[in-house]
Formats: C-alpha cells, sequence, structure tokens
C-alpha cells in the first residue's frame, strides 16, 4: 500500500516546500530592514512585465533546465552529480574551440557543432568521476566536487595562457567569428515597429533547452536504456540480477548528465557572451541541483522549476538593480530551496503521510 | 633556497594550513559519527563574517570568535535538524548550507555596514595578536632595536630562525589547532563518548541496542563540528586578516574534506594533510623559490588545483585506500 | 504464583500503512524458556523489538516483575534487565570484542578501566558458560556462531535476567545450535527467563515450556509446549490445515542440461565461499541443495545466474559459458536458456518501486519482442503482463500497481511467472517460498512440479529441510563450500542431512534407520 | 540622472571603485544631485545593468574598469541618445567617453620615493590580477626604482590571474610576507581590495607600503609611505558634471593635466623628506613637460627593465 497518492507526493509536497521557503525569504528580507511584498513585486516587474524582462528569465532557465535535467538523469541512476558546474566549464571550452577554430557558413550549422562540442567536454569532465565511481567506488560528490576546482584552475590556465588574445585584459578567448553568432530572441521575434526582447540574451538555445526536456523524458521513461538507469538507481542488486552491469549504468549516466550540463555552454558562450569568459556558469551547476530536486526530477517539474529559477535571477538582479538588497538574496532563496525541498524533505512529508494514512484509517 | 626560506616556507604553511586544520578536524567529527558534511565551508564562511562583526562592534576578538562560533553553531544545528532529525539527504544539505552562508553573510554584511558586503578593517584588539615565545626574536626586539624584525631574524642562527619564525609569533588560535589535534585524538581513542562516536559511525543501530541515543552523539559530534568550523571562520577573518570580505574562505572548505580524505580521517594524519595542502598554498606565494629548486616555472593554477587532484588520486585508491566510517551519508532509519 | 517476568498488554504498532503487532497481550514465568512462532513477516521481531525498547510501542503496557515499565529505548530495557540478540547481529565489525561488550556499559568517561574490567568479567563469564571468545579479536574476523556468541555475552555482561533470542538458529549448523540450546537450559537452571524465536517447530518443541503463536500481527494462541504437538502449531500460524507433502510422479530426467566442474567463488571480501564442487542437473528432474544458510549456496546460485565471477567449468546444453567477463551477466546467461529466481526477491527479482507490468520484463527487457523501434514497446508488455498475472493468480491481478504493493507471496508469484513463462530449459531457485503463505506455497510448488514435468532441468536451493526433501529428485548437501555428498530423496531421512550439513560425512550409522528411530533421537538431544 | 556602475571588486575596495564613488559624492554634495549606482555581483549583470540604466533614461553612465569594454562596445549603440563614459578602457563609440591614465607615470614616481626610502636596497611590487594594465604599474614603478638606484632590486608578485585577485586580502598579506622575508622594505600594491592586506601586513612587520588608486595614507598613519594618486574621483566627477553633454571621445589623464599625482598629507609627511619630494617633484615636472617618457607597457606588452 504506498503512503499516500501520487499527486500528493510530485505536487503537494513541493508546493508545500516551496512556500516555506518563500516564507522564509520572506524574514530574511523584513531582517534586513525591506519589504518583501515590495521586492517581490519589483522582481515580477523586473521580470515578467517586460518582454527583455522575459528574455533574461528565459535566457536563464535554459541554462537551469540543462544543469536541472543534468542533475536530473544521474539522480534516476541514485548517483548525485554536484559537478555540474565543472563541467559547464569545460564544455564551455568545447565550444569556444569548435567557434573558433572551424569556420562555419552559418549558425544552424555551428550550433550542431558546439553543442557536439559541449557535449562531448562535459561528458568527457563526467567520465573520470563516474570511472572512479563505477570501478573503484570512490564517492561521485566528493569526485565531482574536486573535479568542480580542477575544471577551474584548468580553465583559468587556458584562457589565460592560451586563448586570451595578446594584449587583452579579460581572461577571456577572442570573440568568436560572425558566423557562429546565433539568432537571440531579438532577431527572431521583433518585428519592425515593434521591438521584442530587447537587449535580452535570450537565444534559440532555449529551444535547445525544450528539446532536451523531451529527450529525456522519452530516455527515462521509454527506452532500454532508461529502464536500466531507473532499475539500477532503484537497486543495484537487483541490476545486476537482470544482467545490467552497474560499471555501465554508472558510466552512461554520468556521461549523459555530463553532456546535458556541458550544453548550457551553448545558450553562454555561443549565444550570450559570444566568446568564452571565465565564469560563464555562475553556479548554474548548483542550482541544477535546486531545479531537479523541485521539479522531482522529472523533465516538465525541471522545466517549471528552471523557468521558476530564472525568474528568481532575473528578478534578484532586478533588486540588486533599484534597492539595497544585494543579488545574493537569490543565493539565500536557493538554499532554502534546496534545503526544504531536499533536505529537509521528510519534515514537510512525514506528516503529510500521516495525514494521509489517518484519513484512510477512518475511512476503512 | 637557504634554509630561512624553507622556514619561512613552512611558517606560511602553518599559517594557512591552520584554517584547514580546524575546518578538517570539525569534519572528522562528523563524519566519524557518520554524518557527511560538505557544508564546511558555509559554516567557516559564517563564523569569518560574525567572528569580524562582532569583533569589530566590541573591539575584543574573542568576543568575535564567540559570535562565529555560535553563528557557525546555528548552521550546524540546521544540519543536524537535516540530517539526524529528519533522516534528510546529507549531501544536499550541505550543498544548502553553503548557499545560505554565501547569501546570508552578504545580505547581512551589505545591510550592518553598507560596505558591499565586507566588513570594516579590524584594529588593535579586534584581532587577534601573535603570541610572543620567551627568547624568541619578535616585534618588540624588533622595535626596541629599531630595525626590521625581518633582517633580525635573518641574522640570527639557524636555531633561532626555527623557533623565532617557525615555532614563535603566531596567533594563539594556530596553536590551539594543533592542540586540537591532540585532543581529538584523545578523545576519539581514549574516551567513552569516542568508542561511542566512532561506533556510531559504523553501525549505529549497535549503539541504539546497547542503550545509547543515536540522535544524542550525532548531535554532540555535529556540534562539535559547527564550534571547530566556527574557531577556523574566526581565525580567517580575526587573526589571518583583520576583517571580512565576500567569500573569504574562498574553497577551504572543500580542501579541509580533501585533507580529510587524504587523512583517512585519522587526527594525527589530518594534520599533516592539512599542513600539507597549506605548503601547497604557501608555494603559491614563492614562485621564485619553486622556479630555484625545480629550475622552470610552475602554473600557479597548477599549484592551486594540487590538493583536489590528489585527493582524487587517493580516492581511486592508486596510493592506499581511503575508506570512510561505514555508516557516514547514511541516516539512521529504523522504521521504513 | 509469582508474577510473571514479562507481561505485555495490548501492544500495537503500524510502521506507516502496514500494522506490524495488533492488540497483543502475553505473559511469561520467571525461570522459563518461552518459544514464539509465525510465518514471517507475522510480527515476531517487532513485539520483540518494542520489548527491548528499539521500537516505540503506539499502544499497549510492559510489566516487567510485575511492575509497570515504561521502556522508550534500549537503555530502559537494559536498566529493566533485559538482553536481545536480534536476528541480524548489532556490533560493530571494525571494533574488538571488548570494546563491542562494553560499549554503553562503560564504567566511566576513560575508556582504559572499562576495558580492564571487562576483560576480567569476560573471562568469568567464558568459563561458566562455555562462551569462549576471544576478547581481542576483531569482531569481522569472527564465524556468525562467536558473533551470536558475542551478542550473548553482551546481554550477560549487563546483567540480563531476560534474554531475547531472534531466531538464533537460522545462522548455525545443527552442531552450533545444539550447543547453543545447552547454554540456554543451563540459563534457565539459574532462573533466567529466556524468549525465543523460531521458525523450527522442532526447536520449539525441544527447548520450549510455553509457545506463543502469532498471525498477521496477531497473537493466536499460547499454550503449553507439553500439551501441544506440531501439526496443532503449524494450523495455528497459518490458520487452516497444512498439508506439508506435495503431490509429484517419479521423475523421468533425460540428458544432462547443466553439468559444473570445479566451481570455485571468491566474493568480495577475498573470502573462498564455494570451494570447487561438481555437480550436474538433467532434463525433467530437480536437483535440491540443502545446507544451512551461509554455506556458498547463494554464491552457487550467483555465479550460474550470472551475476558474480567464479571459476571452473561449466557447460549448459553441451557449451562452455563463461564465468567472469565478458558474456558472464545475467543477460547472457537468459540467452543461454537459464531463468532464475532469485533467493531475495525483493532486492534482486523485483524493482519494487517498479509497476507490476515493468517487472514482468526485468532482466528480459531488451528482448526484441518488447521494442518498438528505439523504444520500448509498453502497450504490448502491460498486455502481455495482465495475462501472465492471471495466469498465475496474482492478487489483485492490477499490472498497475507498483511491486511494493503486492504481498510477499504475490510477490514471488510476478517472478515466477516471468521467470517460467520465459520456458527456459534450465531453473535456477532460491528460496522459493520463503516469507510466503501456505495457499502460495503450495501454487508456487506445483508450478515447480509442473516445469520439471515438462522436462526442464530445475536447480532448487533452500534452507527448509522440508521444501528439499518433498520437491527434489536427488538431493545435494552443502557445507562450508563444498558438497558434503548427494542422497536420494527417498533413502535419506531429516537426521541423516542434518549430518551432512554440518560437515559429517560419516553417516554411514544414521543412514538407514528408520524415520522413527531418528525423531526418537532428536527428542533426547 | 547619472548613473554610476561599480566593478566586482566593489564600491569600497578603498582603492579604485572607492575613489569613483569619492568622486560621484563630491558632486552630489556640490550640486544636491542624486546619482544611480550598482556594484556589480557577476559578469551577466553588466550587460543587463547598463541597458537597464539606459532605458531607465540614466545620463551619463559612467562605469569603472576595463571588464567593461566588451559590453559596452555592444551596448553603446543600441542607446544613441545616452552618453556613456568608462574608465581604464578604450571604447570606440561616438556615445562613449574613454577614460584612460598614465598609471606608469605615477608609478615611475612612487617607484623613485620607494627606493629612497628602502635602506635594503630590496623593494615589492603587489599586484592584482595579470594583466597588461597591472603590468603597465609594474613596469613604471620598476622605471622609477631604477632611476634612483640601479642597483635595487624589485621583486614582483600577481595575486592571481582572475578577477577574484583583486579581492583576496589573505593572499595579498601572504605575498607581503614573502617578500619581506626576501628583503623587501617597501611594497607597492596595485591589487583593488587585495592591497588591504598588504599594507596591513606591511604595517604589522613594520616596514612601509605603498597604497594606489585613492590616497591610502590614512589607513596605516606613519606606516604608508605614499599613495600612487588615480584621480579616477575626478574623473568620475568631471563626467558626471557635464551630464548630458559629456563630451566624448578619448580622454588620457595623466601628471600633466593633474590626473596622476602622489600623495601628500599628514599621515605620511614625516616620512618624506624634502630631499625625496624635491627629486620627485622635479620628475614630475619633467614628465608634466615632456622631457621625461615613461615608458608603457601596453604600448607593446614589454617593458625594459625587471
Ligand atoms: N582503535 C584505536 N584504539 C586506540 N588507539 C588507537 C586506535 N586506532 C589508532 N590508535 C592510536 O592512535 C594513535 C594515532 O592516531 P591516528 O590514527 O590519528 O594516527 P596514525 O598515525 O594514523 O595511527 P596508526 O598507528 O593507528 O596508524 C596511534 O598511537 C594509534 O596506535
Ligand atoms: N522497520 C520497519 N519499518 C517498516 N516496516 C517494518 C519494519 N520492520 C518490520 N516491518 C514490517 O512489519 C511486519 C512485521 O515484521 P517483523 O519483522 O516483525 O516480522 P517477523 O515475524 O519477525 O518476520 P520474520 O520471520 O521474517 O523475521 C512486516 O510486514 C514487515 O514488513
Ligand atoms: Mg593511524
Ligand atoms: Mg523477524
Amino acid at each position: 500500500m504506498d503512503k499516500m497518492p501520487k499527486w500528493a507526493d510530485i505536487v503537494l509536497i513541493p508546493v508545500i516546500s516551496l512556500l516555506l521557503a518563500a516564507f522564509f525569504s520572506a524574514l530574511v528580507i523584513l531582517a534586513i530592514g525591506e519589504n518583501p511584498l515590495e521586492a517581490l513585486k519589483l522582481m515580477v516587474d523586473g521580470a515578467l512585465m517586460r518582454s527583455s524582462g522575459w528574455g533574461y528569465t528565459l535566457y536563464y532557465a535554459t541554462n537551469f533546465m540543462f544543469t536541472g535535467l543534468a542533475v536530473a538523469v544521474a539522480f534516476h541512476a541514485r548517483l548525485f552529480n554536484i559537478g555540474g558546474e565543472g563541467q559547464a566549464m569545460i564544455a564551455g571550452l568545447g565550444v569556444a574551440l569548435v567557434c573558433l577554430y572551424i569556420p562555419w557558413p552559418h549558425w544552424s550549422l555551428a550550433i550542431l557543432g558546439a553543442s557536439v562540442g559541449a557535449a562531448c567536454f562535459g561528458a568527457l569532465w563526467a567520465l573520470i568521476p563516474a570511472y572512479l565511481q563505477a570501478r573503484r567506488g570512490s564517492h561521485i560528490v566528493i569526485t565531482t566536487i574536486m573535479f568542480n576546482f580542477i575544471a577551474a584552475a584548468l580553465l583559468n590556465y587556458v584562457l589565460v595562457e592560451l586563448l586570451r588574445p595578446v594584449g587583452a585584459m579579460d581572461p577571456a578567448s577572442a570573440k568568436f567569428p560572425a558566423g557562429t553568432h546565433l539568432p537571440s530572441f531579438q532577431d527572431m521575434f521583433s518585428t519592425e515597429t515593434t521591438k521584442m526582447f530587447r537587449g535580452a540574451p535570450a537565444n534559440v538555445s532555449f529551444f535547445l533547452a525544450l528539446a532536451a526536456c523531451v529527450f529525456v523524458w522519452l530516455l527515462i521513461w521509454r527506452t532500454r536504456l532508461g529502464y536500466e538507469i531507473r532499475a539500477f538507481g532503484q537497486s543495484e542488486s537487483a541490476a545486476k540480477y537482470a544482467g545490467i552491469s552497474p560499471v555501465r549504468i554508472t558510466v552512461i549516466a554520468m556521461l549523459i548528465s555530463g553532456a546535458l550540463a556541458g550544453m548550457m555552454a551553448v545558450n553562454t558562450t555561443m549565444g550570450e557572451s559570444e566568446r568564452l569568459i571565465l565564469n560563464a556558469t555562475e553556479g548554474a551547476g548548483f542550482i541544477g541541483i535546486a531545479v531537479a530536486l523541485m521539479g522531482r526530477n522529472h523533465p516538465f517539474g525541471v522545466f517549471l522549476a528552471a523557468i521558476l529559477f530564472g525568474f528568481l535571477y532575473q528578478g534578484g538582479a532586478e533588486l540588486a538593480l533599484w534597492t539595497n538588497i544585494p543579488r545574493e538574496l537569490i543565493v539565500v532563496i536557493q538554499a532554502l530551496v534546496i534545503l526544504f525541498t531536499g533536505a529537509l524533505d521528510n519534515m514537510v512529508r512525514e506528516p503529510i503521510e500521516k495525514l494521509f494514512i489517518a484519513m484512510r484509517r477512518r475511512n476503512a | 633556497m637557504q634554509f630561512l626560506d624553507i622556514v619561512q616556507l613552512l611558517d606560511t604553511s602553518i599559517r594557512l594550513g591552520t584554517p584547514l586544520l580546524f575546518a578538517c578536524l570539525a569534519g572528522l567529527f562528523s563524519e566519524r559519527s557518520g554524518v557527511v558534511d560538505i557544508g564546511l565551508e558555509g559554516k567557516m564562511l559564517i563564523a569569518a563574517f560574525f567572528s569580524a562583526a562582532f569583533a569589530y562592534y566590541s573591539g575584543n576578538a574573542w568576543v568575535g570568535l564567540l559570535a562565529g562560533i555560535a553563528a557557525s553553531v546555528l548552521l550546524a544545528v540546521i544540519h543536524g535538524l537535516a540530517s539526524i532529525t529528519f533522516r534528510g539527504n546529507q549531501l544536499i544539505s550541505g550543498v544548502a548550507i553553503n548557499f545560505l552562508a554565501a547569501g546570508m553573510t552578504v545580505l547581512i554584511a551589505q545591510s550592518w555596514f553598507k560596505q558591499g558586503g565586507r566588513t570594516p578593517p579590524l584594529t588593535g584588539n579586534g584581532r587577534f595578536g601573535n603570541v610572543e615565545l620567551p627568547f624568541a626574536i619578535g616585534p618588540s626586539d624588533a622595535e626596541a632595536a629599531g630595525r626590521p624584525l625581518s633582517q633580525m631574524i635573518a641574522e640570527a642562527g639557524p636555531v633561532q630562525q626555527f623557533y623565532s619564525e617557525l615555532i614563535s609569533g603566531h596567533s594563539i588560535l594556530v596553536y590551539l589547532g594543533l592542540i586540537t589535534v591532540a585532543a581529538t585524538w584523545w578523545i576519539l581513542f581514549r574516551t567513552r563518548f569516542g568508542l561511542r562516536l566512532r561506533a556510531v559511525g559504523e553501525n549505529p543501530a549497535a549503539v541504539d541496542t546497547a542503550g545509547v541515543s543515536v540522535i544524542q552523539l550525532r548531535y554532540a559530534a555535529v556540534l562539535i563540528c559547527g564550534v571547530l568550523c566556527g574557531l577556523a571562520g574566526a581565525y580567517m577573518a580575526t587573526s589571518l586578516q583583520a576583517g571580512f570580505v565576500k567569500d573569504m574562505t574562498a574553497g577551504r572548505g572543500f580542501i579541509a574534506l580533501a585533507a580529510l580524505i587524504f587523512a583517512k580521517w585519522r587526527p594525527v594524519y589530518a594534520m599533516w594533510a592539512c599542513m600539507l595542502f597549506g605548503f601547497f598554498q604557501a608555494l603559491e606565494t614563492r614562485p621564485d623559490l619553486i622556479e630555484a629548486v625545480i629550475g622552470m616555472k610552475v602554473q600557479i593554477q597548477l599549484l592551486g588545483a594540487l590538493p583536489y587532484i590528489l585527493t582524487v588520486v587517493i580516492l581511486a585508491g592508486f596510493i592506499g585506500k581511503a575508506i570512510p566510517p561505514k555508516a557516514s551519508a547514511e541516516p539512521y532509519i529504523k522504521e521504513r | 504464583m509469582t508474577a510473571p517476568a514479562i507481561e505485555l498488554k495490548g501492544i500495537s504498532k503500524a510502521f506507516g500503512p502496514v500494522q506490524a503487532n495488533k492488540d497483543i497481550s502475553i505473559s511469561v514465568q520467571p525461570g522459563t524458556i518461552h518459544g514464539i512462532i509465525g510465518e514471517n513477516g507475522a510480527g515476531k521481531s517487532t513485539l520483540m523489538s518494542i520489548l527491548y525498547g528499539f521500537y516505540k510501542a503506539d499502544a499497549g503496557e510492559i510489566f516487567i516483575k510485575g511492575q509497570k515499565t515504561l521502556i522508550p529505548d534500549s537503555q530502559h530495557a537494559i536498566k529493566a534487565g533485559i538482553g536481545m540478540v536480534f536476528q541480524h547481529f548489532k556490533l560493530v565489525e571494525n571494533f574488538t570484542v571488548l570494546e563491542n561488550i562494553i560499549l554503553g556499559a562503560e564504567d566511566g568517561a576513560m575508556l582504559n578501566t572499562s576495558l580492564g574490567k571487562a576483560r576480567k568479567e569476560l573471562k568469568h563469564l567464558a568459563e561458566e558458560y562455555g562462551l569462549n571468545v576471544d576478547p581481542d579479536e576483531v569482531i569481522e574476523n569472527l564465524s556468525v556462531g562467536h558473533q551470536q556468541r558475542v551478542e550473548i555475552l553482551k546481554a550477560l555482561y549487563r546483567k540480563a535476567e531476560i534474554l531475547i533470542l531472534d531466531e538464533p538458529t537460522g545462522v548455525l549448523t545443527p552442531a552450533e545450535a545444539d550447543q547453543l540450546f545447552r547454554i540456554l537450559d543451563r540459563l534457565r537452571e539459574e532462573g533466567k527467563t529466556i524468549i525465543l524465536i523460531t521458525h523450527k517447530l522442532r526447536e520449539i518443541m525441544d527447548t520450549t515450556d510455553t509457545v506463543s503463536v502469532m498471525r498477521r500481527g496477531q497473537m493466536t494462541a499460547t499454550v503449553k509446549t507439553s500439551e501441544t504437538s506440531p501439526e496443532e502449531l503449524a494450523e495455528l500460524m497459518v490458520g487452516r490445515k497444512v498439508l506439508l507433502r506435495v503431490d509429484k510422479e517419479i521423475a523421468k530426467p533425460g540428458e544432462t542440461i547443466l553439468d559444473v566442474k570445479g566451481l570455485r567463488v571468491i566474493d568480495e571480501k577475498g573470502v573462498e565461499r564455494v570451494k570447487g564442487i561438481d555437480l550436474h542437473v538433467r532434463a525433467g528432474e530437480i536437483l535440491g541443495i540443502a545446507g544451512v544458510a551461509g554455506n556458498g549456496q547463494s554464491e552457487l546460485l550467483e555465479v550460474l545466474g550470472g551475476f558474480a565471477d567464479g571459476t571452473g567449468v561449466i557447460t549448459m546444453n553441451g557449451s562452455e559459458i563463461p564465468l567472469s567477463g565478458h558474456g558472464a551477466d545475467g543477460r547472457a546467461r537468459r540467452d543461454a536458456g537459464i531463468s532464475h529466481v532469485p533467493e531475495d526477491r525483493q532486492r534482486e527479482g523485483l524493482i519494487m518501486e517498479y509497476s507490476a507490468w515493468e517487472n514482468t520484463v526485468f532482466g528480459y527487457h531488451r528482448d526484441k519482442d518488447h521494442q518498438a523501434g528505439l523504444l520500448m514497446d509498453n502497450a504490448a508488455i502491460q498486455a502481455e503482463a495482465q495475462e501472465k498475472m492471471d495466469r498465475f493468480d496474482v492478487r489483485p491481478p492490477n499490472p498497475k500497481l507498483a511491486a511494493k504493493n503486492f504481498s510477499g507471496g504475490n510477490q514471488q508469484k510476478i517472478v515466477l511467472a516471468r521467470e517460467i513463462e520465459r520456458n527456459p530449459d534450465l531453473l535456477l531457485i532460491g528460496q522459493p517460498t520463503r516469507g510466503v503463505d501456505i495457499g502460495a506455497i503450495e501454487f508456487i510448488h506445483q508450478q515447480i512440479v509442473n516445469l520439471r514435468d515438462q522436462g526442464k532441468a530445475i536447480l532448487l536451493v533452500s534452507v527448509e529441510l522440508d521444501e528439499i526433501m518433498s520437491l527434489s529428485d536427488r538431493i545435494a548437501v552443502m557445507f562450508d563450500g563444498h558438497i558434503m555428498g548427494e542422497r536420494d530423496p527417498a533413502q535419506t531421512n531429516e537426521r541423516e542431512l542434518g549430518l551432512l550439513m554440518a560437515g559429517i560425512t560419516d553417516t554411514s550409522a544414521v543412514a538407514d534407520d528408520a524415520k522413527g528411530a531418528s525423531e526418537e533421537a532428536l527428542n533426547d538431544g | 540622472e547619472p548613473a554610476l556602475i561599480f566593478d566586482l571588486g566593489g564600491k569600497f575596495d578603498k582603492s579604485f571603485n572607492e575613489a569613483a564613488f569619492g568622486g560621484a559624492t563630491r558632486w552630489a554634495e556640490e550640486t544636491g544631485g542624486t546619482f544611480r549606482e550598482i556594484e556589480l555581483q557577476s559578469e551577466a549583470q553588466r550587460e543587463q545593468a547598463l541597458r537597464r540604466f539606459a532605458e531607465a533614461g540614466a545620463n551619463p553612465i559612467v562605469m569603472t574598469g576595463f571588464a567593461f569594454g566588451n559590453v559596452l562596445s555592444e551596448v553603446a549603440p543600441d542607446y544613441p541618445d545616452t552618453k556613456f563614459a568608462i574608465i581604464d578602457m578604450v571604447v570606440d563609440s561616438p556615445n562613449v567617453r574613454s577614460v584612460v591614465f598614465n598609471e606608469h607615470e605615477g608609478s615611475y614616481l612612487v617607484g623613485m620615493m620607494a627606493a629612497q626610502a628602502s635602506k635594503s636596497g630590496t623593494v615589492g611590487f603587489i599586484g592584482g590580477m595579470d594583466i597588461p594594465l597591472i603590468r603597465k604599474f609594474a613596469c613604471g614603478y620598476v622605471q622609477g626604482v631604477k632611476a634612483v638606484n640601479p642597483d635595487a632590486t624589485v621583486i614582483q608578485n600577481m595575486t592571481g590571474t582572475t578577477p577574484a585577485a583583486w579581492n583576496d586580502p589573505v593572499k595579498g598579506s601572504e605575498l607581503t610576507k614573502a617578500q619581506i622575508a626576501q628583503g623587501a622594505d617597501v611594497v607597492y600594491a596595485a591589487a583593488g581590495g587585495t592591497g588591504v592586506g598588504v599594507l596591513q601586513t606591511a604595517a604589522d612587520e613594520n616596514i612601509l607600503s605603498i597604497g594606489v588608486d585613492s590616497n591610502q595614507n590614512y589607513l596605516h598613519s606613519g606606516k604608508v609611505l605614499t599613495s600612487m594618486m588615480k584621480r579616477v574621483d575626478n574623473a568620475v566627477y568631471e563626467a558626471m558634471k557635464a551630464g548630458e553633454g559629456l563630451e566624448t571621445g578619448f580622454n588620457v589623464m595623466g601628471v600633466a593635466n593633474g590626473g596622476i599625482d602622489y600623495a601628500m598629507d599628514e599621515h605620511n609627511a614625516s616620512l618624506v623628506s624634502d630631499d625625496m619630494k624635491a627629486s620627485v617633484d622635479m620628475a614630475k615636472g619633467k614628465i608634466a613637460s615632456g622631457e621625461l617618457a615613461v615608458h608603457d607597457y601596453m604600448s607593446d606588452n614589454t617593458c625594459p627593465v625587471e
């Protein structure tokens, strides 16, 4: 017998957790002497009431979809990929190499090439921790954390010593050639008369992220591989019994996860900055954890959670622009979301489960 | 390279290794009790901020220290709630705590000091001064002689150099760190509490059925962890530095975690591991020495990444296997 | 009459939706051995864990020596003079015996004094009860029997007056079990009270003074052992008359399907579990492997099923199959015509979170007939699952329900349906009826025999001697990784098999004994 | 209403950004006007901040730091009616005023002072992020030192290669200790917030330090020899004062036009002898008149002296 109906698990609990996070965020805002309602209004205004606000919201959401999916796929195999940040960083390198050194005739080809570059580099950065976990039992959480730092050092080295144009100050690569410039939402949706998404960084990669959501859904729930990944995640011993190789699944799941995390580099590096910069990821790899937790590891949930976090990000930036509330407020909100939907899940879940069991007893 | 260079390098290693050491021992207590803590970084950071803030307000580093410890313990309690009381995922809790600290410190700092997430610089008693051991050449001798201290030490004999530069002249917290190593070892292997702590990290059911509260033990460990992280953070803000700046721990909590694995969850090894990683950081300040010794330039990025790379190598089990306490990261669940 | 040593009144306990104990009352006289029997999942361990303060009851009261006692945790139980040896030992594996003994019962904040005192005390206890263990040995280096001794010593060191043992003999050889019962007798003579949980009716009949029977969370009866019989107890356990025999014809074995030569298995810890065994199974026969749990049977099945590595030569239908590396996984075995009903259906045979229909292709999910292009053909799989579940009488017959929501017997039927319906040449089957209710047992046994009669080869592993005796056409006994011998079920008896299971090959003295004689021998032992 | 955007180091870095803030505050106090400001917290905010200020009608928009260069060159053409001023970088756009400083000149002057104040003949330089701009500081400094004492040793360290190097006082402090160990008795910090740690340690260890950008002499009175003043405050002040009529184009601030100077006040009066002051002022005059040319590292990415 299930302890409670499915809808309670996938809707009720996340919503309650989210409300708790929102409540505590409001307390924090109050504590620093600002008005939470005002703050919310500013955030909504800045992020949702203008097309360019949406352009930022969706730009951030694109990143979070990729990293959220990355974390979710790994979670299905009961692997906690906390290395999305590093994987995305290294993937940026892949994108940069593809864009800088291959003369692309048109962006539509370039985006394919860059996607392959991003996915391969991201996957590669996940491969070593995956292999070490599968073969040598080294805990993937620790190794991926270490790999985040190693990635940062490596990227730093490459940008400063190898890719930085002579005389430039920024640790950043040269601008990508025009053939790789992706159409932004502004290019796509503006008409002669009305400018839409003016200046906003959202670009075609958003649709790539949507495609990734569909892809992950198909992969996890409709393919043999997905079946095996979930089986392995639920029970390693059963997977072994069924002839599903733990090593193979661990490695494949992490490769997919790393590739997905890496894909966000297409959005940031190719779509937005059009050159490789040092901190293009800006913590999106970690936000993927919150997104996956909130989205219950389901692509549709991830999609919604990514939009929510995109809103928080853009709204938070607006707050910082117009008030004295530093942008770190979003980091706090993000922490609270992770805390309540992830670590303190049982705090919300247990009373609700008890409630449902008691209700069922009474009805029986 | 001269003897004095080595002494100075080691001296720097100790200074930079001490925050790692406190954090590493903090992690040791927590993980030995079966609670994995990747939130060391966050606890250090929040302690750094609160110790600096309160040291600034009170003008007393000790007050700052207490405030830092209190803040760190508060986060430890949250981690305890999540991982012990509500049996949640300890890794996720750690991630949340790191973010919470990263955000809250800046938010509060901005609200209190309006200096973009930093505290004003600490002066005088707001910082921990350096302890000058008897017979060592210290700043007071230099003052009296009216000459730079570095020159006086450079002219002294090797024993005096070793004593004055390396042994003497550290903050009191550095000495406290070394004492903590011994205390940790003693508590762990010589006391009842230590026996129970090690047991609960291996098999909590055994502890439970032996009539000892798993929850109390784990909370005790997590609180000790909070106190030690508090020391680590306070050391950074009020001893190594004179104030808090945004994100000032800069990943040291994770290096400490790496050191803990490197040390295979043992206190004495932990000290050596932290000092080794402190040494790598010290090397970054002396590229000239590296060049003199190995005859070529070493990328500072490589030096910075070395602790992480070494830890991965250790984790891979190519050099001695690091086996964590058996029950670590497992919440103790009796009723499914 | 003196006050009972223990009296439980109206104990109830629910684990989420599962009602593990329901309004249970029981009373145990001091200086007696009180048995508790019941099927798997009846709630025996739960009840005792409540008495020991491991779980908290939802309702009910506990009286110790007539005094109402609150036992919110094990510390209170220990103070009240209760000691418990759990089904799964509660020892810290990398601690020494001595450290385990003093854990929680230290004398002061410093370890040295405690350790010194415990060492003396331990020596004393060891002499008194014949419970010898090296105090400085690390637990993980001890045999299971010795680990159990440490558990008993732990209780005695805490001056337990009431000792609870939860299925203590499941992991012991008959000889070790005999020794345990001698110790229990000794303790009873000293006036201690003992509660013994076991599945084995014989142990109940031999050692207890009174016995309580549990069924589905409730206490169905408490009787004096001298006034009951195994048949009556069995009936009380399952709630109806029990047929202990399976109807089957004489086997008509065909050619050899599986041939195993010199098989060795080394487990992850580097311990050799299977030490070079030879066996073969022919078409149309059931080879039963008997033995106390932990003597290498599980590893044997795992290697044959393809999820552990081994060395040796195994031929299946005349061609050799690899035992490690490429081609030595469950998938390859299935391709070779081997189906496998694993010992632990919840950890191996099923994905508990998966729906029944997903589970009906588990292990066969890569087969062509389950594919629709790149994707899995879920509609077809569901339809097929419905059919299988109907045929195997799985209740409720709803393929969309998650596996965890079926009872143990029905879970087992899902696994059987999946494996038998593949029409394998060889069926490996481990503990087919563990935790399964009597009704389902009969059904499952019938399915196994039917498969045999279709000319399939079956390798059966079970720790239930009754099951082995009634199903097998040949019986091999495993002890310590070796096959001690092979017997014809018609020409052996439980006594002879018991000796083999204890590693004693010289069974000539008992081999010819009539069945009655062997039972007599057991009774005076 | 003008707007000011601070770079990642933060408004209160006691140095570069703080100087800009000082200029804006002076303007606000004098005119009674108000200005918008934001401290950047992340890279992605650069563009957003620019656009949002421009859309909100802020004019002119002043930003501090070379890192805005790329972004501004993209944003500026989208808002032709808005005037932008960028400090430390050249952006070629009709509505942008690019203010650059001849830091090498000021560094030369403080280098001369360091060499004269040093007893050991060894002086130090601690840079922030390792970029050509900071090497320009270093190169000017070394030239100044060598001009006074050709045998002097200059120990140079950079804090790091990422923007984090602007805000790492711990490392600054350790680098200072390392330089002291190598005999340095005057250190020049051109490292933003990192310099706070440098000056602190120098004061703790009883040697002299040289501040940068703002006048930092007051931070440790009697321990800071002087500060190389880059009058970012003036640049910001003038930009804001000009308002919408801001003159665009290329604007070089050097010794000649008072954009670069060294700091003298009551905090360092006792440290700078009249001789020292005289010799430095003489050099200053020569630089202003063009008689003395200090090599600019960024002109060819090399430095003639080590
Ligand atoms: N379980 C234990 N009980 C008592 N003492 C112990 C135990 N384990 C280690 N020690 C002792 O602790 C001391 C060192 O502690 P620690 O483990 O931090 O360092 P170490 O050098 O790793 O020691 P070891 O010799 O065990 O490797 C040694 O004297 C060691 O013998
Ligand atoms: N910790 C637990 N959490 C949730 N459910 C449990 C727990 N322990 C036991 N149960 C459930 O309670 C019921 C009674 O289990 P219990 O272990 O008491 O049975 P038992 O009679 O000891 O069986 P066995 O003979 O297999 O040991 C079962 O349905 C079991 O699944
Ligand atoms: Mg050791
Ligand atoms: Mg049981």
